[in-house]
């Protein structure tokens, strides 16, 4: 275990981690933001045409959509149990924890690609073969346009995700965190975390709508 | 009028205008003290006090709490006063007039169509009666364009999917600049027209001694006919679509248990977008109108239907 | 067994499918717009448990916290501010 | 010791490579310097041909979608590449840490990715501006730009998107900075008023940034594929756009003033050699005016159909954001009185700050009130006014810190009589351009327009002229600022006599900033009875 030292510019290793964890707290806020442009979008669409909105949310998966924010969930514990972990100096349980996390994250990814197949296959595509019901095809069309941008966002979100906690895990193997040095763990845990809210949130406004009747 | 002396200001010529040019003097007023006061205080502060001077520096305002309060009070108050003063002529300009012409515009790149309710067509042009408030009815057939008259002190964006309406009064005769405020491409600054307003009687003649095929609403009849919606909204067959007769103006119930009234916006939706709001008691039957009439052919189409209005319930 | 997961960090877990599980069972009871309403409250819900537990929230200082607050508020704002147009708008959705 | 032989943050490494994978936040700051520079000639020649073009009203120097790309050219250089970054990644850049007392800002490496992605985003956008160019007005209004333009919109939209991206890590590394790596007994308020309003800038930055970036994705994807959810065909509301554009664009105009506000609180106590008037109103009028400034935006919106009761709400926040504004003038006012003023001229520029952003200011008003915006917005009235504020607010501000930081910034001093001949050519150029403007707003001129009613063709040509005395004015200092790099006489390390830490290190820094960490004990601005007496006599 080597000795880890502040960078030059901070004067101490708590200064350091208390910066790093700021900053990535104001990048969340910013990304609250920019998914936040799509969901007022989707709010003032919603308001404009509940009706057609709550048909276009029942041609959603809501089985593949429970099941992938149930992943989502699960490995976002993993990868607190990682940190954790990675606190008391057991970089290899921290290292398959978030390997565990990123096999999750990545099933996600393929049942997502298999529902949009399946939205394709219903002509629910906007742009491509777009077909519905015509007395709600209006805001159901401004619905799924809505739908594959923000899921496409998210699941690059994910993707960026997946790339860095297996570079994490890599890291914790070599033991390279503890109690004293855990600043990228714990900040990359942060992103993990609000990939997950993020998909709370859409998880709410996509799959729910309309499902308590015509 | 004083204000024909001043070289960069033409007094404004519509019912409102005086009073528009009345809030510009007053923010000029205001502002003009304002800068004036600042002036005077920062010319005098660096000069009594630049380096090298004796000035007396001693017992300098030490509790700037005071000063903040006051000024701050001070400036909120007037600031208030102004946004009120605003405000209230906004919602003049910008509300509801009582016994207006309708004039239907239709902007396009880059152009400005007028149609009268006599069935009278001009393209960058707009002839319209002294004293008499007149309201546009205002579509698009592309981009944002912003209808402007500088000597009516009015604007409005004309934003294309649905109709946006402005009024007016003109209050002198002359011929004024109609102009396109909202960048729309190429020609934007060529998209430009003249507002011609006349004597109630010489506008009468003009109307006459325009070439019209027939009235707006006759011309509408006609496509109404030809598009097919006579054969479900007329006569014996009204079973499967609503009447029109008495509707222009109408609270309509839908069958979602809400009710919308039947003005402009909605008849050209009903056209376009059939199945969006169905009427209480009928099937969504109506085919979609959309891409099939332009919104020259809307206009006429509505200003048809708002003449069933006044027919009543004839023949049922 | 020290590299057992936390006791917080599991009943966390436990709580959001839970609460997904809920959601989802309320998403299909008759409600009106409360539905609607309820979706984003238990999104809400689980969002303060994420942020708490797994992002650690609780052991920050104040600081912290009101920048993880600042992104959702001024995301209100844009909500509540462009709400004002829509809702009050004679002509929106474009029909009406 | 020999100055010469002194290491500094310019003379400790002289290799390419040392300047283009530095993290030294000086060095940064450089970097971008000399590249915002290059983007404020762009977009300076392109506003010269449009000044030139509208010196006759037949539209006959360029044609119309020439022109069209001229302005929108201008606008989106201007706006995004040179405005928004100006101060705060250049002075900013350079200053924030010597200011508090830091070795350099949190994330060094940030901020190097920060130009880099600048860098990208100016190569794709200026790309886009000439291989063909974009006739949509820097504001991108659907559905012109979506569905009707025929310029480049996606490639200019990438790469403001990109440049957005450095924009907003700049912010982030700002706000961390200041929280977390201020010199030991430099609390909040014991702050320069420069690190405030960076401060406040960062906010804006961070929230309102990511609003435009998500915006500009729609617009992409929606001219892309033909389809989106602004497309009023397809139900969607172009009035939608407007809310989430000015949601950042409004704000993006306080991104631009904010930091000019603090630089000239600097210059104003440097030079009347006195403590800030309402110090702690001054700071938090700062935070004040990014906070409120988020909740005005619709007032750009007052005649397209938003409804009316937005509207109202819109203006009354508009009033309301005025007041923290009217607060500062007033107070850099006060602080002149019982000062010891002097005449340098950073602190002309801070003078032509303070009449020309309270002219923009007022003018402001006279659009926040409802009615009379009805009659002027989209004239030329609108274009004097915020011109008076991002050219007359914003870059006489750049212009003063400049000057005021140059020695400390190449260890050199410019020749003074130079920079105040520019100083004020530069405020009688720049009123002598945009007052004219005013006038052809009241007289209907409408803006963005290439041929106009020869009835006006007096004031355009009037507006004209002083366009070109304000081209002479702003490259007079790229000359004499250039020269004072070879031959200007030595700057010791505070030439100025000013109180702030980032005059106790030397002039240029060293590489570090600072020899040792520098411990605070009073504010920003006492100004000693003996510090006087030593400006006085110097």
């Amino acid at each position: 275990m080597h000795e880890a030292h502040p960078a030059f510019q901070y004067a101490t290793l708590p200064q350091q981690h208390d910066a790093a964890q700021l900053g990535m707290w104001t990048f969340l806020a910013t990304e609250v933001l920019f998914f936040g442009g799509l969901i007022v979008g989707y709010f003032v669409y919603r308001f404009g045409y509940p009706a057609d909105f709550a048909a276009a949310g029942r041609h959603t998966k809501i089985a593949i959509g429970a099941i992938n924010t149930g992943f989502l969930l699960t490995s976002s514990f993993l990868v607190a149990w990682a940190v954790t972990a990675a606190k008391l100096d057991l970089g290899r349980v921290a290292a398959w924890l978030l390997v565990l996390a990123t096999l999750l994250g990545a099933i996600f990814l393929v049942l997502k690609g298999y529902e949009y197949l399946q939205e394709f296959h219903e002509r629910l595509v906007p742009g491509r073969n777009f077909q519905f019901d015509a007395a709600h095809a209006r805001g159901a069309l401004l619905f799924f346009m809505f739908y594959f941008a923000v899921t496409g966002l998210h699941a690059l979100h994910v993707a960026i995700g997946l790339i860095v906690l297996l570079a994490i895990a890599a890291r914790a193997r070599q033991g390279a965190y503890s109690l004293q040095y855990h600043a990228p763990i714990t900040v990359a845990g942060l992103y993990w975390h609000f990939v997950d809210v993020v998909w709370v949130f859409l998880f709410a406004l996509i799959y729910l709508p309309g499902r308590s009747g015509e | 009028m004083w204000r024909e002396w001043i070289p960069f200001w033409r007094p404004g010529v519509s019912s409102y205008a005086g009073d528009i040019d009345l809030l510009f003097a007053g923010l000029l007023a205001i502002s003009s003290l304002v800068v004036l006061l600042l002036l005077v205080l920062l010319v005098t502060f660096a000069v009594r006090y630049r380096r090298g001077s004796n000035a007396d520096r001693d017992h300098r305002i030490k509790k700037t709490w005071y000063w903040e309060i006051s000024w701050t009070t001070v400036t909120l108050i007037g600031f208030l006063c102004l946004f009120v003063w605003g405000a209230v002529l906004y919602l003049e300009v910008y509300g509801p007039a009582s016994n207006a012409l309708p004039i239907y515009i239709v902007a396009k790149q880059w152009m400005w169509k007028a149609q009268h309710p006599g069935g009278q067509r001009e393209i960058n042009e707009l002839h319209a009666p002294v004293h008499r408030a007149v309201r546009l009815i205002m579509a698009s057939q592309d981009v944002i364009h912003s209808f402007f008259v500088p000597a009516f002190r009015v604007k409005h964006d004309v934003v294309p999917g649905r109709y946006q309406t402005l009024w007016f009064k003109a209050e002198k005769t002359g011929v004024f600049a109609l102009l396109c405020a909202e960048f729309c491409g190429t020609d934007h600054s060529r998209m430009t027209g003249r507002i011609v307003v006349m004597e109630p009687a010489q506008y009468e003649s003009w109307l006459s001694r325009e070439d019209v095929g027939g009235t707006l609403a006759s011309e509408g009849a006609k496509l109404f006919r030809e598009l097919g919606c006579s054969g479900c909204h007329m006569g014996q067959s009204t079973v499967r679509a609503p009447p029109l007769e008495g509707l222009y103006g109408k609270p309509v119930p839908l069958q979602d248990g809400s009710t919308v009234i039947a003005d402009e916006g909605y008849i050209r939706d009903s056209i376009l977008l059939p199945k969006s709001q169905i009427a209480a008691g009928y099937e969504p039957v109506m085919p979609s109108f959309a891409g099939r009439v332009g919104e020259d052919e809307l206009i006429r189409l509505v200003a048809y239907i708002k003449s069933l209005a006044d027919e009543g319930r004839p023949q049922r | 067994m020290s590299w057992a997961p936390p006791r917080r960090v599991l009943i966390a877990w436990a709580a959001l499918l839970a609460l997904l599980g809920t959601t989802i069972f309320l998403a299909y009871q008759p409600l009106g717009n409360f539905n609607l309403a309820i979706a984003l409250c238990i999104a809400m819900a689980k969002t303060l448990i994420i942020m708490a537990v797994f992002m650690e929230l609780r052991e920050r200082s104040g600081l912290m916290i009101a920048f993880a607050a600042a992104g959702f508020f001024w995301l209100s704002i844009l909500v509540w501010l462009s709400g004002t147009d829509f809702v009050t708008r004679p002509q929106f959705p474009p029909h009406l | 010791m020999n100055p010469r032989q002194e290491l500094n943050y310019l003379n400790c490494e002289h290799t390419l490579r040392s300047w283009f994978l530095t993290t030294d936040h000086k060095r940064v700051a450089i970097l971008f310097a000399a590249t915002i520079t290059m983007f404020f000639f762009i977009g300076g020649g392109a506003a010269t041909l449009i000044r030139l073009e509208l010196a006759t009203p037949q539209g006959d120097l360029v044609s119309s979608d020439v022109y069209n790309r001229l302005f929108s050219m201008h606008g989106i250089v201007m706006v995004w590449f040179f405005l928004i970054p100006s101060i705060p990644t250049t002075l900013g850049n350079f200053m924030v840490p010597l200011m508090i007392g830091a070795r350099d800002l949190a994330f060094p490496r940030l901020n190097l990715t920060s130009w880099y992605l600048f860098l990208l985003g100016g190569a794709v956008t200026l790309y886009a501006l000439f291989i063909g160019g974009v006739d949509t007005g820097w504001t991108f209004y659907t559905p012109f730009s979506t569905m009707y333009s025929n310029g480049h919109v996606i490639l200019a939209a990438v790469g403001v998107f990109i440049a957005g991206f450095s924009s907003i890590l700049t912010g982030l590394n700002f706000i961390v900075t200041i929280h977390r790596l201020r010199a030991p007994g430099l609390t909040w308020y014991r702050l320069p008023i420069f690190i405030w309003s960076l401060y406040a800038t960062s906010i804006i930055l961070v929230l309102a940034t990511p609003v435009l970036a998500m915006t500009l994705l729609l617009i992409s994807l929606e001219r892309f594929f033909g389809i989106g959810i602004f497309d009023p065909n397809l139900g969607g509301d172009p009035l939608l756009f407007q809310h989430l554009f000015w949601f950042y664009s409004h704000p993006a105009v306080y991104i631009m003033i904010l930091p000019g506000m603090g630089m000239v609180s600097e210059l104003v106590t440097c030079f009347s050699r006195k403590n800030l008037f309402g110090y702690k109103f001054v700071a938090w009028c700062s935070i004040a005016i990014a906070g409120i400034g988020f909740l005005v935006w619709g007032h750009h919106m007052f005649v397209t159909g938003q409804s009316v009761f937005a509207a109202l709400v819109f203006s009354f926040m508009s009033f309301i954001v005025a007041v923290p504004s009217a607060i500062k003038v007033f107070n850099w006012t006060a602080t002149l009185h019982k000062g010891w003023v002097s005449y340098d001229a950073p602190m002309l520029y801070a003078l032509g700050f303070i009449g020309l952003f309270t002219i923009g200011g007022l003018t402001g008003l006279f659009l926040a009130a409802l009615a009379f915006d009805v009659f002027v917005t989209d004239t030329y009235f609108v274009v004097a006014h915020f011109h008076y504020i991002m050219v007359g607010g914003m870059v006489t501000a750049y212009f003063g810190g400049l000057h005021y930081w140059w020695p400390k910034i190449t260890g050199r001093m410019y020749p003074d009589y130079w920079a105040r001949a520019a100083a004020i050519l530069i405020f009688f150029g720049f009123n002598m351009t945009f007052f004219p403007q005013f006038v052809l707003g009241i007289l209907g001129m409408p803006r963005r327009y290439h041929t106009y009613d020869p009835a006006l063709q007096v004031w355009n040509v009037l507006s004209s002229a002083g366009a070109s005395v304000l081209a002479v004015a702003y490259l007079l200092p790229l000359l004499y600022l250039g020269w004072s790099l070879f031959c200007g006489r030595r700057a010791g390390p505070n030439p100025w006599n000013a109180t702030g830490l980032e005059w106790q290190t030397s002039s240029p820094p060293p590489k570090h900033n600072f020899p040792q960490t520098p411990r605070v004990q009073r504010g920003p601005y006492v100004y000693t009875p003996e510090a006087v007496a030593v400006a006085q006599n110097a």
